[in-house]
């Protein structure tokens, strides 16, 4: 197949997309808005359509791993992830409402949110453990993150808000002031740089999509 | 080699495993044994109260119920206060989803924890609840102009023309007030430019503790009143009369931050121990 | 009447929008003429740590680790550039691993639709090496939707197969915070950033060495060699001068009051 | 107690929770099967969502008559020749679509809503803060000194320090990394307290069913 169809033409796709997207934003031109409208219906069906790609590739990892360690427990390790697989399917296609029956949300709520909601939990373990590792006031760049650290957490528990009331003001200073100065600026910082990859993008220069493996 | 190792360093390099261990006994004691500690409500909370408090007899309420089944910790505690408060008052209540676990925990929580018919509420005269619908900026933009742009039917399928509290209610001018529930930070501009800024609806909104950063530039100008995390929700239960889980939280957070607060004390004793040499002979 | 083409308050983006097509235009041509080159940039000391961590993992005999967020396949989202560049880290540490023979674990996000194109990015940067043949798809691994299975599959990871150096450099959420932690306590060494400014801290707390923000960016055109990508750190920095200029402006107009400011910013 | 469908959903849901939480004591099997079971449930929570998004948005309205949407739907198969070498290079065009629309949308969005409504804000706050009084304005003098310290931080192309020590520049950029500190300390604590907060409700949801399952 020639150069063009296998790397000139996504290519030119990309960049087209893009512009017209970019241009819908400008002008508010009604064709243009339709455009819009279609490409972003399009894109979430591309995108669902690929979604078994997943189960592909979560399969040959669980394969590789059992071939290396060839034990009952690692049979049960690689077993474990298909049976909850099937549990959610069959849910989702045997009851009618599919992932809004009360079958599905079982499943739903008792594993997926209950876990989601435990490795938020798990979260307060890690931040502490970094912070005792990093907290330490060794230079001012590691006191003014200990500052805005340490001082807003006490601000927002209880018992320091009751006892020490002056750490509820000067907590929201540190959080409205300094946060807001440095973070605004971290912001527009980031946001410069993914405009350049996104116009470079549109130029169609961008070095990540001509890699063809 | 081990048995040079002063204080300072071993200070410094504890295990984590005790410090988690800690974190778990400190954060089980005060669930098991509640002890009532004190709560101080802030300005957001007062502010966010009152402009429930003040509306007029019959005036409509929508709320954008943005909440996540995951976050149902962080959020739960400032939700029901929030219904309770509401039905409470004879006011009509409008709620829509955002967010797909918020139909979810609707299902699961309104009618469980809050029972609108224990406060005299009828489904269609005094609250409605209108679903699932992904709407992100435009959507709110959408809901602003023309509810029934969006929603033709409840969640249960009737129409909207059917429900007789949804006989006057079409758009943003003839909601009195918004209650927005979210859990993606950025989002607060969303009932900012969408309905604050066109129709000067007031709005008080509802968030994770991390988001409250975001949220607060707005508190007072463009929004009336605010809560970040499950601890400005208990003080919505606190200030305003409506008991919750909220206040079994606020002493666990109390209790369960002391052995971080050590171990950080610990940290920098070891820092400065081992800087100036605290205990060391000299050669 | 341009004013009355365009939508409203779009004429200042148009102009900020402007101004960096220009910048793109002017510094693609030097990048052309051979007059950009990596060594006019301040140092960043965490592109070096990369190799070391490589140079680790091979010691030690444990596998290197990379992660682009348990949602960091975003490629039609706000997002999308920083996808792009942490698709072009992983191109660069697979063609680091495949020359020095390191074991390479792909942690991908849940979005399916990035998976050709990590895919792709692992086998080129093998390919580049000459190794093609050292490429296994075993190494790329999904664990579906949301940063409860990925974090946890990440830290089982670390746990069976060991961990020597964890680079994760992308768009992360509340994934991070476990990912890095569980890394540092199993032993690895962390090199990683992200450009969401509200989880760094994650990255400046629990990593060895950091890419701050923006920083990512500017270090993964370090890394790509390309001279065009080279050429976007000086076009991100015009940018930043017409923002300072602006403000500038701004404050300028404030003086002169409101009417000013909104007829500045409110185009 | 009486077992339901609701309370072995309980004793599923209290399983995995201390499954996750072992995690932190180290590797073991019961951390290990709820691992690998929720990766399970993870990838067919994203299959099941999105099969229905592609009858929702796709298969439905074909079937009405709107048979555009084959492009669509076509484009999203041609993905999965990514798993046959010689065809990869197809599963580009579905891509290039995806990454141009989603740059045009990060173009679109990022112009105003990351960077001159920032700048704006920054301005308009200036304005404002006379009429609240002193300790405003210099609050926001501030915001505006760290907004510009930062962003100076973050320029690349320019050298920060001489023979001679440090440039304006650089300068600017060591206050602006003081801002930037302080910034990442706030935005860490603002997590630290929530998830306490999910710890918590976690801890609760166990204690909860031990009660029931004692008082039962």
């Amino acid at each position: 197949m020639s150069y063009f169809f296998k790397k000139q033409l996504p290519i030119i796709l990309a960049s087209l997309a893009g512009v017209l997207m970019v241009a819908a934003y400008f002008l508010p031109w009604q064709p243009l808005q339709d455009i819009k409208g279609l490409m972003t219906n399009w894109i979430v069906v591309i995108s669902a359509a690929t979604v078994a790609m997943g189960f592909v590739y979560m399969t040959t990892a669980q394969i590789k791993m059992y071939q290396k360690n060839k034990t009952t427990l690692q049979l049960i390790y690689t077993i474990t992830p298909y049976v909850f697989f099937t549990g959610f399917a069959l849910s989702a296609v045997f009851y009618p409402g599919g992932s809004q029956s009360p079958e599905y949300q079982w499943w739903f709520s008792n594993i997926y949110s209950n876990v989601g909601a435990t490795i938020y939990a798990i979260m307060y373990f890690t931040l502490a453990s970094s912070a005792y590792r990093t907290f330490r006031v060794s230079s001012i760049e590691a006191t003014a993150l200990i500052a805005g650290g340490m001082i807003y957490t006490l601000r927002q528990i209880p018992l320091f808000q009751v006892y020490t009331p002056w750490i509820v003001p000067l907590g929201e200073w540190f959080l409205l002031v300094p946060n807001t100065g440095g973070g605004r600026g971290a912001v527009i910082a980031a946001a410069l740089a993914a405009l350049v990859v996104g116009i470079r993008t549109l130029w169609g220069k961008e070095a990540t999509l001509e890699v063809q493996g | 080699m081990s048995n040079n190792k002063t204080i300072w360093h071993k200070l410094g390099n504890i295990d984590y495993r005790w410090l988690y261990a800690l974190s778990l006994i400190c954060t089980i004691i005060p669930i098991l044994y509640p002890l009532g500690l004190p709560v101080q409500v802030s300005g957001g909370t007062i502010g966010y109260f009152d402009a429930i408090d003040k509306l007029p007899a019959g005036s409509v309420v929508a709320v954008s119920f943005g909440a996540s089944a995951q976050l149902l910790d962080e959020q739960e505690a400032q939700f029901l206060a929030t219904w309770k408060l509401l039905f409470q008052r004879d006011l009509k209540v409008l709620f829509y989803n955002p967010l797909q676990d918020g139909t979810l925990m609707l299902q699961t929580e309104l009618g469980k924890q809050v029972i609108p018919a224990s406060y005299g509420k009828v489904y269609g005269e005094d609250y409605v609840v209108l679903g699932y619908a992904p709407l992100g900026e435009a959507g709110e933009a959408s809901m602003g102009i023309n509810i029934r742009g969006v929603y033709t039917t409840d969640w249960k399928g009737t129409p909207l023309n059917d429900l007789p509290m949804m006989k006057d209610i079409n758009s943003a001018k003839d909601i009195d007030l918004l209650i927005f529930v979210y859990t993606s930070c950025t989002d607060v501009e969303f009932p900012i430019r969408q309905w604050v800024t066109p129709y000067k609806t007031p709005t008080i909104i509802a968030t994770l503790g991390c988001c409250g950063p975001m949220a607060a530039p707005y508190y007072p100008t463009q929004i009336q009143g605010f809560l970040s995390g499950s601890g400005m929700g208990t003080e919505l239960e606190v200030y305003g009369r409506v008991p919750g889980p909220g206040a079994a939280m606020s002493d666990a957070k109390n209790i369960g931050v002391l052995p971080f607060l050590f171990f950080f004390i610990f940290g920098n004793l070891s820092y400065i121990g081992n800087r100036y040499k605290w205990g060391v002979k000299k050669q | 009447m341009l004013l009355g083409i365009l939508a409203d308050g779009t004429l200042q983006p148009l102009i900020l929008l402007a101004v960096l097509v220009a910048a793109t235009y002017n510094y693609n041509r030097k990048a052309f003429a051979g007059e950009i080159k990596a060594d006019q940039l301040r140092e960043i000391p965490a592109i070096a740590a990369i190799t070391e961590g490589v140079g680790k993992s091979v010691e030690e005999g444990k596998p290197v680790h990379y992660a682009m967020g348990a949602s960091g396949g975003q490629l039609y989202t706000q997002l999308v550039s920083m996808t792009l560049v942490s698709l072009a880290f992983l191109n660069y540490i697979s063609k680091l691993c495949a020359k020095f023979e390191a074991k390479l674990i792909v942690h991908m996000p849940y979005q399916a639709e990035s998976i050709p194109l990590i895919e792709a990015m692992v086998r080129d940067g093998y390919k580049s090496e000459g190794k093609e043949g050292d490429f296994q798809q075993s190494c790329l691994r999904y664990y579906g939707q949301g940063a409860l299975s990925w974090t946890q599959a990440v830290t089982a990871s670390y746990d069976q197969e060991g961990v020597g150096l964890n680079l994760s450099i992308g768009i992360f959420y509340s994934d991070c915070p476990i990912s890095l932690e569980m890394a540092k306590i199993k032993g690895g060494m962390n090199v990683g950033g992200t450009g969401r400014w509200i989880m760094v801290y994650c990255f400046a707390m629990m990593c060895d060495y950091v890419f701050l923000g923006q920083e990512i960016y500017v270090a993964g055109a370090i890394v790509s060699g390309n001279p065009l990508m080279l050429a976007g750190v000086w076009i991100e920095d015009a940018g930043k001068f017409y923002s300072l200029l602006l403000l500038g402006l701004g404050l300028l107009a404030a003086l002169l009051g409101v009417g000013a400011v909104t007829a500045l910013f409110g185009l | 107690m009486i077992w339901t469908i609701a309370t072995l959903g309980t004793l599923v849901a209290s399983f995995f929770i201390l499954s996750v939480l072992s995690m932190l004591w180290k590797d073991n099997p019961v951390f290990r099967i709820g691992q690998q079971a929720v990766i399970g449930a993870a990838t067919a929570h994203y299959i099941v969502l999105n099969f229905e998004s592609v009858y929702k948005n796709a298969l439905k309205p074909m079937m009405g008559g709107n048979l555009l949407l084959i492009i669509p739907l076509f484009l999203g198969l041609l993905m999965y020749t990514r798993l046959k070498k010689e065809a990869s290079w197809l599963a580009r065009y579905p891509t290039a679509v995806l990454v141009g629309v989603g740059t045009g949308v990060m173009i679109a969005g990022t112009l105003r809503g990351q960077i001159i409504d920032q700048l704006k804000a920054t301005i308009v706050d200036i304005l404002n803060a006379p009429a609240s009084g002193g300790l405003t304005v210099f609050n926001t003098v501030l915001i505006l000194i760290g907004t510009i310290t930062a962003v100076t931080f973050f320029t690349y192309t320019q050298k920060h320090a001489t023979e001679k020590g440090l440039t304006l520049l650089g300068w600017s950029a060591k206050i602006g990394r003081i801002f930037l500190m302080i910034s990442l300390g706030a935005n860490w604590s603002g997590e630290l307290v929530w998830y306490l907060t999910q710890l918590i409700g976690r801890l609760t949801y166990l204690i909860n069913f031990a009660k029931l399952l004692i008082g039962g």
